[in-house]
């Protein structure tokens, strides 16, 4: 078990006795890093989570705001080890997993994205065939995975990113976000009130599956969690997850749920005694009652089973007999496995006798760690290497290179596989810088992204997680949207490493910092550590998942240039910025130098310029300078209308720095000459024009919208070793 | 030589298969009360060119290790 | 007036709101139906929608094929009331038998979620009676099983009693024949991959769907 | 009497295979040359109840001719 010697004393304070083999189970897993939180809530608990959207904040299944009279219900959540294990079924049950949470919060999950790492992919030629060929794998699986989990429920993908990096190889990170929705009063914390009350199990039988999964799996690298340690794979039943969603939701709109809980990590030990902790209750579990699929399982696995598609739901003695006819109907497994109690103990039996009786709430009040942080003596060596002047020899070459780059192409092999109408809400469908929603019950939309960039982190966490929580206020403006809250994943190492906590902490401040001056505050998140093979930890990767209101009767613009003879203006200004970027990592193959300045307060106003010139309708096209910069921007604008451009390079900078460097807070966009004044007060060039059918820089470069297409819509699928479409 | 074979692909049986379950608890509504433990796995057949036997049969232990089974969650069985 | 139109709900179903949405738009009156009721009395047309009935386990409508409102759907339609089935209502069709063939796993052997061009082959049916033989509509199609397949005296019964309906302008999946939708002998029941409900609403997928829903409640007699 | 069977359902043999077509195409990229006529079918494994070895069979057909096995596309056997 992984519970050190201070722990399992404190173990023995709490009971007054030796903790028997189920009960040290139990608080094995539940003071797991993946559950407790250990090292890194001191930290957290600084971040901003108060607004005026804001309903629910962290702490609870999911986050929750309010946009117009509706409740949104918003959760980020990781599935990487598993998926690494077996990329099928572990992006599956990741997207099963957070699904739960959203419903366990009354709300009906109406959009997933899936924001996905993984190593490079064999034609990049950046690591040894056989661990390429390993990625392309990982790839194939999560992908199918993810679609074919999440198209069985009916809701639809609607947005994530695939990127590469050399840390991920060993490590694939496998986020999945959820979005649902509710009416405001629907809107309900998972919690055990009213001793006498009954308490049903849904779904699946318990078996064997992934016992210890989030202790080991989740809290230690891999080389600790050797291969005959692991818990065995669990497969995802989509089918029964659906009609856990219907019957869960049935219940909640006839008022015969008085909490509902999803059973992820730890199981039933897990989903009892934090209903019964928030409600200051105690429970009575009777094993015995709990269906199963495997014999003679013993009472420490069926407490601690991760088998999936399986909720926990509080109802009155007097309701049990309607919520069991909803299961009927729906064709579900329902038990009644006990009873809540006034004790605060959680009290287990099997055949009569007691197998475990231990104060509930002690279970979720674990140790709490402020672990040693120290800044690594090689972030200064990366930051001073020299990226800027190594310019490519031919400048269209370079730029067919890059986007072809599976960063930076098309990623429709991807969300093509998903469902991403189903619902009829997906207004602004995958593809460009954030979804649109539309929303029932309300009259504004949600626009949605999430985003990261582990390359700026890794070479300034503090700067680089700022940029993060940028890039997504970006991309959700560029839709005309104001961004009014977020969620995280923090995916990082292992945290008892020094470095990888320092990483942890600039970056945690970094997140708050950022989301008070763009007014989104914090409504939860998810922290992944021990995200490392042998000595490598992955380059920290803090996932923003954003959302923003759109308010009614503001129309979002597309990427593209759509109207021949508009003009093209760079919102913003361009610096010699290519520390980081994806320029130095694909045509110099380095990871280094000093990433991008950030102005946040110049970040909101060059956003606010943007969103009054879309609310007026005066812009034809519209997106967020980002990877890859000025000119990846230009070629998704030609390349998404079919239409091509002439350019006037700046000069105050060498071609390849203004083309390619990273500088924050800009936008490209295109519109009639005469509205140019319209935009009012913002730094701004005038680029050029919208014409022809070529992308002419002028002077620099000269490449048909006809093979910026071929390369950028092909590239992804010819890198999974697939033939265009 | 040509061998002819067939390769059963089953779920490893600690491992849950919501498809064998779902068939079984349809089955009685279709009439068949009597049928229990129902699992659904592959069956591949296909033809192998080999010196022998057992060079057949090596062949399509690495196909089925590396490829045609996921070793994680199923396990396989080769006649040939 | 008004029409009545029943969207059948089974275990696992997920486009059911989908239609409904879809035929308020267009001014009809839908009701969800529960697979186990089967009464279908007062309704003047049936939608099987998509999704993934019973998990698509075993194969895509097989165990839906089964529930108690299929005897109800079929006697429906044995008195010349429309039934359309879409994406996975049509699998369920062929799998009840009210349709012929089978639909099977795509040739590219990957889901695939897009719009699609589908020509319009025979406007000779309650379904695309409103449209033009030959019009192109813009659809999207959203399955992993939708390569359809009979056999060699059924295609031609289906090509000589102008049975396919729609077929791909650029097939996605591998169909026989590009064939993406079907009617019944009767020409009654249409089973369609394509999914005309999700190309209603202009602000979502474009309008080309219209035309057929139109083109049922404008024919469909109570 | 508790019968154990297993079942093939396999695509009938007139009707291409796309998976199985794969397989065989994506086969020798991974060092496996040698095979060939590949085709992918279910095996469905379960118990049935019945009288004797007869009754059982008769259940099984039962099942696979309106249920297990859809005739368009797939034969069955019967093992048991
Ligand atoms: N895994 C994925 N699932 C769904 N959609 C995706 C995925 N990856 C990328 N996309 C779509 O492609 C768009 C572009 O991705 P990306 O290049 O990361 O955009 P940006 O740089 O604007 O954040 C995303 O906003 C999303 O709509
Ligand atoms: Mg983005």
């Amino acid at each position: 078990m992984t519970l050190t010697a201070d722990e399992f004393e404190r173990i023995k304070v709490i009971l007054g006795r030796e903790p028997n083999e189920a009960e040290l189970a139990m608080y094995s897993v539940m003071w797991s890093e993946h559950c407790s939180y250990k090292s890194s809530r001191i930290h957290l608990k600084n971040l901003p989570s108060h607004g005026p959207h804001v309903l629910v904040g962290p702490g609870e299944g999911a986050g929750v705001i309010r946009v117009d009279d509706i409740a949104v219900a918003i959760r980020l959540e990781s599935h990487n080890h598993p998926s690494f294990v077996e990329p099928v079924q572990g992006a599956a049950t990741g997207i099963g997993g957070v699904v739960r949470d959203v419903l366990s919060m009354g709300a009906r999950p109406i959009a997933l994205l899936d924001p996905l790492r993984f190593g490079p992919l064999p034609t990049e030629g950046r690591v040894e065939p056989e661990v390429a060929e390993r990625n392309r794998f990982l790839v194939e699986g999560v992908v199918s995975g993810i679609s074919s989990y999440g198209n069985c429920l009916g809701i639809p993908t609607v947005g994530g990113e695939v990127t590469f990096e050399d840390c991920y190889s060993g490590n694939p990170l496998v986020n999945v976000m959820c979005i649902g929705v509710a009416s405001i009063d629907a809107i309900r914390s998972a919690t055990a009130e009213g001793p006498g009350n009954k308490v049903l199990l849904l779904g699946s039988k318990t078996g064997r599956d992934g016992i210890g999964g989030v202790s080991v799996l989740a809290s230690a690298t891999f080389d600790e969690a050797a291969a005959d340690k692991r818990p065995s794979v669990q497969v995802g039943d989509p089918f029964t997850e659906k009609l856990l969603i219907e019957a869960c939701l049935e219940m909640m709109q006839a008022g015969l749920a008085v909490g509902v809980q999803d059973l992820g990590g730890a199981g039933l030990c897990c989903a009892t005694s934090e209903t019964a902790a928030k409600a200051s209750t105690g429970m009575n579990i009777d094993l015995d009652q709990v269906p199963r699929r495997e014999p003679n399982m013993q009472p420490f696995e069926l407490l601690t089973s991760e088998s999936q598609e399986r909720m926990l739901v509080i109802v009155a003695p007097a309701n049990v007999g309607a919520a069991l006819a909803i299961c009927e109907k729906w064709e579900l497994n329902a038990s009644v496995i006990g009873e809540v109690t006034d004790t605060g103990q959680l009290v287990v039996t099997q055949n009569g006798m007691v197998v475990a009786d231990v104060p509930a709430a002690s279970l979720g009040d674990g140790p709490l760690y402020d672990r040693p942080a120290t800044k690594p003596a090689w972030i200064d060596v990366l930051q001073d290497e020299d990226v800027t002047s190594h310019p490519p020899t031919e400048m269209g070459k370079a730029l067919l290179e890059l986007i072809s780059s599976p960063n930076i192409a098309s990623k429709h092999w991807v969300w093509e596989q998903y469902d991403h109408q189903v619902m009829l809400g997906t207004v602004v469908k995958p593809g460009v810088d954030a979804a649109v929603l539309r929303l029932p019950g309300a009259k504004s939309r949600l626009a949605v992204t999430t985003d990261a960039n582990a390359r700026f982190c890794f070479l300034d966490p503090y700067l680089g997680a700022k940029h993060c929580v940028a890039e997504a206020y970006r991309n959700i403006s560029a839709l005309g949207a104001t961004p009014v809250a977020i969620t995280n994943c923090l995916n990082f190492g292992s945290p008892e490493r020094e470095e990888v906590m320092w990483q942890f902490i600039e970056a945690v401040k970094a997140i708050g910092e950022a989301c008070l001056v763009l007014g989104t505050p914090v409504t939860g998140g998810n922290v992944s550590f021990y995200n490392e093979t042998g000595t490598t930890a992955i380059y920290p990767t803090p996932v923003i998942g954003m959302v923003g209101v759109l308010a009614e009767g503001i129309e979002p613009r597309p990427m593209g240039f759509m109207n021949e003879g508009d003009v093209v203006v760079c919102i913003g200004h361009t610096e010699a910025e290519l520390g980081g970027s994806e320029y130095a990592r694909t045509l110099l193959g380095k990871v280094a130098g000093r990433i991008p300045a950030l102005d946040l307060g110049l970040e909101v106003a060059r956003a606010d310029v943007v969103r009054a010139a879309i609310a007026k309708g005066i812009l034809s096209s519209c997106h967020d300078i980002s990877e890859g910069g000025l000119a990846v921007a230009l070629v998704e604008a030609c390349v998404f209308a079919g239409k091509g451009a002439t350019i006037h390079p700046e000069n105050h900078l060498a071609a390849h720095e203004w083309l390619f460097s990273e500088t924050a807070s800009r936008y490209l966009v295109s519109l009639k000459e005469k509205d140019l004044d319209a935009l009012g007060e913002v730094e701004m060039t005038v680029l050029g024009k919208v014409e022809g059918d070529t992308l002419v820089i002028e002077g620099i470069l000269e490449v048909t919208v006809d093979e910026l297409a071929g390369c950028y819509r092909d590239a992804f699928a010819k890198a999974m070793g697939y033939h265009a479409r | 030589m040509k061998f002819h074979a067939s390769i059963d692909v089953m779920p490893r049986t600690e491992i849950s298969d919501p498809q064998g379950q779902t068939i079984e608890r349809a089955l009685p509504g279709i009439g068949f009360e009597s049928v229990e433990e129902v699992r659904v796995g592959k069956r591949i057949t296909l033809t192998v060119t080999a010196e022998d036997e057992q060079e057949a049969r090596n062949i399509l232990n690495g196909a089925c290790e590396r490829f045609l089974a996921n070793p994680v969650i199923e396990d396989y069985e080769i006649h040939l | 007036m008004t029409k009545r139109v029943a969207v059948i709900v089974f275990p696992g179903s997920n486009c059911e709101q989908d239609a409904v949405l879809a035929l308020r738009y267009l001014g009809a009156d839908p009701h969800y139906v529960f697979h186990r009721d089967t009464n279908l009395a007062g309704f003047d047309a049936v939608v099987v929608p998509g999704g993934f009935s019973y998990g698509d386990y075993l194969r895509t409508g097989a165990i839906a094929a089964f529930s108690p409102v299929m005897e109800s759907i079929r006697d429906f339609a044995v008195t010349g009331g429309p039934v359309v089935g879409i994406c996975n209502g049509f699998q369920i069709l062929c799998e009840a038998g009210l349709l012929p063939g089978a639909l099977r796993r795509n040739a590219g052997l990957k889901f695939r979620c897009l719009p699609v061009d589908i020509r319009v082959e025979t406007n000779e049916t309650p379904f695309t009676r409103m449209s033009v033989q030959g019009d192109v509509l813009e659809v999207p199609i959203n399955h992993f099983e939708g390569n359809y397949y009979c056999d060699k005296g059924t295609l031609q019964q289906l090509e000589d009693e102008d049975r396919i309906v729609f077929r791909y302008v650029n097939n996605p999946n591998g169909a026989l024949a590009d064939i993406a939708g079907i009617v019944s002998a009767g020409r009654n029941v249409l089973g369609m991959m394509p999914h005309p409900e999700r190309a209603v609403d202009p602000a979502v997928g474009g309008t080309d769907g219209q035309v057929i829903f139109s083109s049922m409640l404008a024919g469909s007699l109570a």
